[in-house]
C-alpha cells in the first residue's frame, strides 16, 4: 500500500446578487404599542440563517435589542416581494431592503419621539432601546414609551417600508458580451488550500485538511457565516471526490435512487476545516456585507484536484476524482501532455474534437 | 450593544432543537388527499395514448390531472428576462426525459394514488435519446429539443453566448506557450434533506393557499399564477421555512400541479416526492464541458484565453441560458486576462433538466480556471501562488464584460491562505496589495484593459 | 398495538408492518421525525426505542408493540431545553433544522451509553445521519460540548 | 391492493415460523425490516402475506459442541465482537442504528442491486465455512452458504453455523472515504489446518468463494452506481493480497 500526501490551492470570485441583477426585495416593519418590532420580509430561510441575519440588521438599524424583533417571512399575504433565496442575495439584497425599512421606521419613531421630547428628530438617536438627545443623554425616552405615545396619544402607526433593486444590466453588445452597467451587486473573493492523502493502489482520495479564506465584506453574524463556509467546504469536498448523478457520464446508466448510491458526504473522516474571515466591506451591502454562501462550495474541488496532482502526479479533470478515475489516470501517467510547437495539450481524449463531426460548430482550436 | 457583528443565537434555533419548526410536511389540514405522479419510464418517447378512465374509477381516487387540465401549459420561469418557455407543466405528446411528469393522481392515501398511477393506460413510442453534449451538433445526432439541440434565443437571437475582448490572435502569437485542457465537472444532486413538497388547500373564498418549500415565495407564486392564469391575490403562498434547498427549490416543482389537483378535487392535496424521485427526477446541477487554451509567457503572465463551454441543460431550458451568461461573465476567474474569446452553448440532451445549484454557472468555471492555472504554473515551473498573485484582478482592472473591479480581494485571500499553510511567498508577493496596478505589475499587455472605477 | 411515546400511552390501529415513522406522524401526530428518505439512508427519522436510536422508517409497527418511544419532543421544551438540545442551540449545530431531531436523539443515546465519547465514537454514532447544511463542523462542536457537559 | 391487504403472521416460535412459511410462495419475510420495510411501505413489494420473525425466538449466538450457531434474527450489531473476519464485515454494515436493526438472516438473503452491493456478511461467513439451515420447499435442510447463495433466495433461513475452531483470518475492503460505508468490494479470508478459504462480496449479486490461486477466475464482475467492473477487476487482486497479509499478521 502506498499512500501519498499532497497540497493544492485555488482562488475564486463570485457575484453577489443575481448576475445581471433586476431582482427586487422589499420589506416592511411595524412597531407595536410596547415598542416591540415586527419585521415582514419575503425571504425564505433555507438554513442559511436569513431570519437571524435580517433580524440583526433591523435591531442594529433601529437601535433596539435583538430579542425585541419578531420576524415573519411566512406568507405572501403579509410579506412583500422577495425574488428569492438564491444568487447569494438574502443577506445583500434582501438585507438591504430590511435595512431601508428599518431606517424608514426609525425616522417615524424619531418624529414621534421629537414631539414627546420637544427636540428636533435630527438631534435624536436610538441607543439600546432608548431615544436619546445627541450630546444630552439625560434627555431621553424609551422606545416603548414612544410607541405607546404614537398609539394612544398621537394616533399614529410607526411603520417603515424598504425596497432594494439593483438595476438590470442589459447586454448591449451580444457579440462581445458588453453590458451597460455592473451585472452584479458586489463580487466576493476566496482562496483555499487542500491537503489530501491518496492511496495509489485503490485510488482512494481522502481529504485531510481544508483551509479557506473568504472576504465576506462584513460578517453580520460571524458564527453563521462560518457555518456557511464550513457547510460549503463539505459540499465542495463532495463535488471534488464523491458526488455524481451519472456515474458513467455521459451514459445515464446506474443513476441510483438510493442514499447508498449517491455519495453525499457524511461525518466520518471529517477533514480538519480552518476558516479565515476577511472583512473588506462592500460599499453597497448592508453594513458592508457581501453574500458568500454559494461560492462556499466553489474553491475546494480545484484545490483538491491540484493536491491530488501534488500527491501522485496526475491531473484528474473530470469530477469527482473517483478511485476509478484516479487509477485510470495513473495508468496513463507516463504519457503527459502532447507538445506541438508552443502548444501544450492536455486531455485530448475527452475533447469535443474526439467525437464531434468535422463540420461541427463544437470544435476547439488546438495545436 | 451591537447587533451587527455579534454572535447572536439563531432566530429559529430553539424551534429547530425542539423539533417544533414546521415544515410543509408537518402542516395538518383536514380532508387532505395525497398525490402521486405518473412519470415517464423512458428517456425520450412520443405519447401515443394516455387514458385515465380506469385509474379514475379506482375507489379513493378524487382527481387526476393531465396536460388537458392546465390553463397555460407552457410557461418559462424566466420569460420576464427574455428566455422563452419551452417546457409543458405536464407532458402532452412527448416525453423528453426519464421521470418527466405526465399525470398526477390525488387520492385518499399515497398507496391508492400510487396504484392509480399504475392503472393509467399509456402507450409510448420510444425515440432515440441524446446524452453526449459533444455530439449534439453532429448532423446525425438525435434531436432532443424542438428548438434544435442548442439554445437559439440569446440577445439578437444568437445561438451562442459570446465574450470578445482585446486582440486574441495577437495574444496567441506573442505567447511563449499555449496550454490547453478540458474540464468536466459532474452533474450533482442538491440533496436537501426535505424532498420537494407542496400542499394546496382550496379556501371557501375561492382562493388557494399553497404551503410550499420554495426558496422563492413570490417567484413560485408568479409561476403558479401564470399557469393558472390567475391574479396574484387569489393565491397565498405559505412557506419561508425550508428544509434545505441549495438551488434545487428555485424551480417550481410541486406547487402548480398540486394546485390543479386540489382545484379539481375540491380538497387539499399534498404531493411529497420520495427520495427516489428527488434523486432520479428532480433537476440537478448541470454537467459541464469546458475547454480552455491559455496564451502565457514564460514568466507567468496570462495574455489571452480561448474557451469553449458546453452546458448540458438536459431536456428543457429552465435557467440554463442564464447560467451560461453568468458563467461567461466569470470565465477568467479571479484573474485579469486582457484578451478573450469565449463561446458558450446551452446544449439540450435527454437528461433530467438541470438547474440552479449553489454557485450556479460559476462553480464549473472556478474548477476549470483553477485547475488550468495550476497546470499552467506546473508547465512553466512557476510557483502557483506567484502565478495567481501576478495575474490576480486588481482595483481598476476590468472584467470580461468590461466592468472595472472596485474591491477585489484576490490578493489578500491568497496571501491569507499562504500564511495559513506556511507557504513563504516569493519576492514582493507577500507585501502586494489589491490597489491599482503599477510598475512591474502593469506590463504593456495589461495597460489597455484598465478601466475607470466608479463608486 | 400499544406505544408509549414520550411517556404517554397510545393505542394504535395501523397495520403491523406500517413503518413506525408513518404511525408517529400520521396516527400519533408527532411530526419531528422526518420522512427524509424512507430508505433508512439519511437518519432524519431516527427515534429512540427503549432508549436506543433506531430508524423509524425501517421499523415495522410489530417490532415496537409495547415499546417506549422517545422523540425530540421528549428531550426538553423550548422553556427548558435538554442538555443536548442546549448544546446544539448554543453551538449552532443546526441550520435548516430538518436533520436536527435525528442528530439530537442519536447524540442523546451516545452520551447515555458513553458519557465520555471521543471524536471517533462521535463520528461512528452519527455516521448514518446526513446533514447537507453544516458540513458537520458545528455539529461535532455541539456534540463535544454536550459530552463535556455530561462527563 | 395495499399494505392493509397484506396478512401478517407473527409466529412465536421457530416451529410456528417454519409452518407459517410453508413453501414460501407469496410470503415475504420481515425480520429487521431494513431492506423489506421500505419496499412494502412504498408499494414496490406487494405480497399476499408477510411473516414477521421478530418474536419467533430465532435470535442469539451460541457456542456448543464445537459449533458456533447464529440465529437468523440475530442483529448484525451482535456480531461486531464475533470471530474474525465476521467481526470486521459486521462492523461495516450500514451504520450503528441500521446494524442494530438488520439481521444476519436478512443479510444472508440479500442480493446486490443495480445500484449498490449488499450482503457484507456473506463473504466472511463463506470464508469461515459456514452452513445455512433453512426451511421451505422440500422441508428443512442445511448446506454450505456458497451453495445456498448460488441458488438464490426463496427459503426461510433459521440459522447460520460454523466450526468453532482456531483459525487465522484476514479481511480487506474498500469503501468510499467521507461517506457512509457502502462496501464496494470486500475480501474475507480464513485458514484452518492449512486450508485457505477466500471469499468476496461485491463481485456478483451474492458473495462467492474465490479460487485463491486465481481470484478473478470465473467471475463476471458488474458495474453498479458505486464502481465499475473495470475498477473491481483492478481492485480484487489487491484486496486479496491485503486480506492475506492481514491473515498472516493475525496468525
Amino acid at each position: 500500500m502506498a499512500k501519498h500526501t499532497g497540497r493544492g490551492i485555488s482562488a475564486i470570485e463570485y457575484p453577489t446578487g443575481m448576475n445581471q441583477n433586476g431582482d427586487p426585495s422589499q420589506a416592511w416593519i411595524k412597531i407595536k404599542p410596547d415598542g416591540r418590532v415586527d419585521v415582514f420580509s419575503g425571504t425564505a430561510d433555507i438554513g442559511n440563517g436569513s431570519k437571524t441575519i435580517q433580524s440583526q440588521i433591523v435591531a442594529e438599524t433601529l437601535g433596539v435589542p435583538y430579542d425585541w424583533i419578531t420576524y415573519d417571512n411566512s406568507n405572501t399575504d403579509s410579506s412583500p416581494v422577495c425574488t428569492g433565496t438564491f444568487a447569494s442575495r438574502a443577506t445583500f439584497v434582501a438585507g438591504k431592503a430590511v435595512e431601508k425599512a428599518a431606517l424608514s421606521a426609525k425616522q417615524k419613531l424619531l418624529e414621534i419621539a421629537a414631539k414627546e421630547l420637544e427636540i428636533a428628530p435630527d438631534d435624536l438617536e436610538v441607543v439600546d432601546g432608548e431615544v436619546i438627545a445627541k450630546g444630552a443623554p439625560q434627555k431621553k425616552i424609551g422606545v416603548p414609551d414612544v410607541a405607546a405615545a404614537a398609539t394612544w396619544t398621537h394616533g399614529e402607526l410607526i411603520t417603515g417600508t424598504g425596497a432594494h433593486l439593483n438595476p438590470y444590466a442589459a447586454i448591449v453588445e451580444p457579440e462581445t458580451g458588453k453590458v451597460d452597467s455592473p451585472p452584479h451587486a458586489a463580487i466576493s473573493y476566496a482562496a483555499c488550500a487542500a491537503e489530501v492523502e491518496v492511496d495509489d493502489e485503490t485510488g482512494e482520495v481522502r481529504v485531510v485538511h481544508l483551509w479557506q479564506a473568504f472576504d465576506v465584506g462584513r460578517a453580520i453574524n460571524p458564527t453563521l457565516v462560518e457555518g456557511q463556509i464550513q457547510g460549503g467546504a463539505l459540499m465542495g469536498l463532495g463535488l471534488g471526490v464523491l458526488e455524481e448523478c451519472y456515474p458513467y457520464y455521459p451514459s445515464a446508466e446506474h443513476r441510483g435512487g438510493e442514499f447508498g448510491s449517491y455519495l453525499a458526504p457524511g461525518i466520518k473522516g471529517l477533514p480538519k476545516i480552518d476558516t479565515i474571515i476577511i472583512e473588506n466591506p462592500s460599499e453597497a451591502g448592508p453594513y458592508g456585507a457581501k453574500g458568500i454562501s454559494e461560492m462556499a462550495n466553489n474553491p475546494q474541488p480545484p484545490a483538491i484536484a491540484a493536491a491530488v496532482f501534488d500527491a501522485v502526479g496526475v491531473w484528474v479533470t473530470e469530477l469527482p476524482v473517483t478511485p476509478e478515475r484516479l487509477l485510470r489516470a495513473l495508468e496513463q501517467k507516463e504519457q503527459g501532455p502532447r507538445r506541438d510547437g508552443k502548444w501544450v495539450i492536455f486531455d485530448e481524449d475527452i475533447s469535443v474534437n474526439t467525437v464531434a463531426a468535422g463540420e461541427s460548430r463544437f470544435r476547439f482550436p488546438v495545436g | 450593544m451591537k447587533a451587527v457583528g455579534a454572535r447572536l443565537p439563531r432566530y429559529d434555533g430553539v424551534a429547530h432543537v425542539t423539533g417544533r419548526t414546521q415544515f410543509v410536511d408537518d402542516v395538518r389540514v383536514p380532508n387532505m388527499l395525497w398525490a402521486k405522479a405518473l412519470r415517464s419510464p423512458l428517456h425520450h418517447a412520443g405519447i401515443a395514448k394516455l387514458d385515465t378512465k380506469k385509474a379514475a374509477a379506482i375507489k379513493g381516487v378524487h382527481a387526476i390531472v393531465t396536460w388537458q387540465d392546465v390553463p397555460r401549459l407552457v410557461y418559462g420561469h424566466l420569460e420576464a428576462l427574455g428566455i422563452p418557455g419551452d417546457e409543458p407543466l405536464l407532458a402532452k405528446d412527448e416525453v423528453r426525459y426519464k421521470g418527466q411528469p405526465i399525470a398526477l393522481v390525488a387520492a385518499e392515501d399515497e398507496e391508492t394514488a400510487q396504484l392509480a398511477t399504475e392503472a393509467i393506460e399509456i402507450d409510448l413510442d420510444e425515440r432515440p435519446a441524446l446524452f453526449d453534449v459533444r455530439k449534439a451538433a453532429d448532423p446525425d445526432a438525435p434531436q432532443a429539443h424542438h428548438w434544435g439541440n442548442w439554445y437559439p434565443h440569446f440577445e439578437a437571437e444568437m445561438d451562442v453566448r459570446q465574450i470578445r475582448k482585446g486582440d486574441i490572435d495577437r495574444a496567441f502569437d506573442e505567447a511563449d506557450a499555449i496550454v490547453a485542457g478540458v474540464y468536466r465537472p459532474a452533474a450533482i444532486e442538491q440533496v436537501p434533506m426535505e424532498t420537494q413538497i407542496a400542499l394546496a388547500v382550496p379556501e371557501p373564498s375561492g382562493r388557494l393557499t399553497i404551503y410550499s418549500c420554495t426558496q422563492a415565495l413570490y417567484f413560485s407564486m408568479g409561476v403558479v399564477a401564470a399557469h393558472l392564469e390567475w391574479p396574484l391575490n387569489k393565491l397565498k403562498f405559505v412557506g419561508g421555512t425550508v428544509g434545505g434547498g441549495f438551488g434545487g427549490k428555485v424551480d417550481t416543482a410541486a406547487e402548480t400541479v398540486s394546485a390543479l389537483a386540489a382545484l379539481k378535487a375540491g380538497r387539499p392535496v399534498k404531493w411529497r416526492w420520495t427520495r427516489e424521485e428527488e434523486f432520479l427526477c428532480s433537476s440537478t446541477r448541470a454537467p459541464w464541458h469546458m475547454e480552455i487554451a491559455d496564451a502565457v509567457t514564460k514568466d507567468g503572465w496570462i495574455l489571452g484565453r480561448k474557451m469553449l463551454t458546453l452546458h448540458d441543460a438536459g431536456a428543457y431550458a429552465r435557467f440554463s441560458p442564464y447560467g451560461v451568461t453568468k458563467h461567461s461573465f466569470h470565465h477568467t476567474g479571479a484573474y485579469t486576462i486582457p484578451n478573450l474569446h469565449f463561446d458558450g452553448y446551452v446544449v439540450f440532451t435527454n437528461r433530467v433538466p438541470t438547474t440552479a445549484m449553489r454557485g450556479f454557472g460559476v462553480t464549473s468555471v472556478s474548477f476549470a480556471t483553477e485547475m488550468h492555472v495550476s497546470r499552467v504554473a506546473e508547465v512553466l515551473g512557476v510557483d502557483p501562488f506567484e502565478l495567481r498573485l501576478k495575474n490576480a484582478n486588481r482595483i481598476g482592472d476590468t472584467s470580461p464584460n468590461g466592468i472595472a473591479y472596485t474591491d477585489p480581494s484576490t490578493v489578500p485571500t491568497i496571501q491569507s491562505i499562504a500564511g495559513a499553510i506556511g507557504h513563504e511567498l516569493p519576492g514582493g508577493y507577500g507585501a502586494m496589495t489589491r490597489d491599482a496596478r503599477e510598475g512591474d505589475l502593469l506590463p504593456e499587455h495589461l495597460v489597455a484593459q484598465v478601466g475607470e472605477v466608479t463608486h | 398495538m400499544k406505544l408509549t411515546v414520550n411517556g404517554i400511552d397510545h393505542e394504535v390501529e395501523s397495520h403491523a408492518l406500517r413503518p413506525l415513522l408513518h404511525v408517529l406522524r400520521e396516527e400519533v401526530g408527532i411530526t419531528s421525525p422526518k420522512a427524509g428518505c424512507q430508505q433508512g439512508g439519511c437518519g432524519t427519522c431516527t427515534v429512540l426505542v427503549d432508549g436506543e436510536p433506531r430508524r423509524s422508517c425501517l421499523l415495522p409497527l410489530a417490532a415496537v408493540d409495547g415499546a417506549a418511544i422517545t422523540t425530540v419532543e421528549g428531550l426538553g421544551t423550548p422553556e427548558q431545553l435538554g442538555p443536548v438540545q442546549a448544546a446544539f442551540h448554543e453551538h449552532y449545530g443546526s441550520q435548516c433544522g430538518y436533520c436536527t431531531p435525528g442528530f439530537l436523539l442519536a447524540t442523546h443515546a451516545l452520551i447515555g451509553r458513553s458519557p465520555k465519547a471521543g471524536r471517533s465514537e462521535i463520528e461512528e454514532a452519527l455516521a448514518g445521519h446526513v446533514c447537507r447544511c453544516t458540513g458537520y463542523v458545528k455539529i461535532v462542536e455541539a456534540v463535544e460540548a454536550a459530552v463535556g457537559g455530561a462527563s | 391492493m395495499g399494505l392493509n391487504d397484506v396478512s401478517v403472521l407473527i409466529p412465536s416460535s421457530a416451529a410456528e415460523a417454519v409452518e407459517a412459511f410453508g413453501d414460501g410462495k407469496d410470503v415475504t419475510v420481515v425480520a429487521g425490516g431494513t431492506i423489506v420495510v421500505p419496499e412494502l411501505a412504498s408499494g414496490r413489494l406487494r405480497p399476499k402475506s408477510a411473516l414477521y420473525l421478530g418474536r419467533a425466538g430465532l435470535s442469539g449466538i451460541s457456542r456448543k459442541d464445537g459449533t458456533v450457531t447464529i440465529g437468523a434474527a440475530t442483529p448484525v450489531s451482535d456480531l461486531v465482537d464475533a470471530d474474525p473476519p465476521l467481526a470486521q464485515a459486521a462492523t461495516h454494515v450500514g451504520d450503528l442504528e441500521v446494524r442494530a436493526q438488520a439481521t444476519v438472516g436478512g443479510n444472508v438473503c440479500s442480493a446486490s442491486t443495480d445500484d449498490t452491493p449488499r450482503g457484507d456478511l456473506q463473504a466472511a461467513l463463506i470464508a469461515l465455512g459456514a452452513s445455512v439451515r433453512s426451511a421451505g420447499k422440500g422441508g428443512e435442510r442445511s448446506e454450505p452458504l456458497e451453495t445456498f447463495l448460488a441458488e438464490g433466495a426463496g427459503r426461510l433461513v433459521l440459522d447460520v453455523s460454523y466450526d468453532d475452531a482456531p483459525r487465522a483470518a484476514g479481511y480487506a475492503a474498500v469503501w468510499r472515504p467521507h461517506t457512509h460505508h457502502y462496501t464496494i468490494l470486500a475480501v474475507a479470508a480464513a485458514k484452518r489446518d492449512g486450508e485457505l478459504r477466500l471469499a468476496a462480496t461485491g463481485v456478483a449479486p451474492r458473495a462467492v468463494l474465490l479460487d485463491a490461486d486465481d481470484p478473478l477466475a470465473g467471475l463476471e464482475l458488474r458495474d453498479d452506481a458505486l464502481a465499475s467492473a473495470w475498477y473491481r477487476t483492478q481492485l480484487l487482486p489487491r484486496l486479496v493480497e491485503r486480506a492475506l497479509t492481514d491473515l498472516e499478521g493475525g496468525s
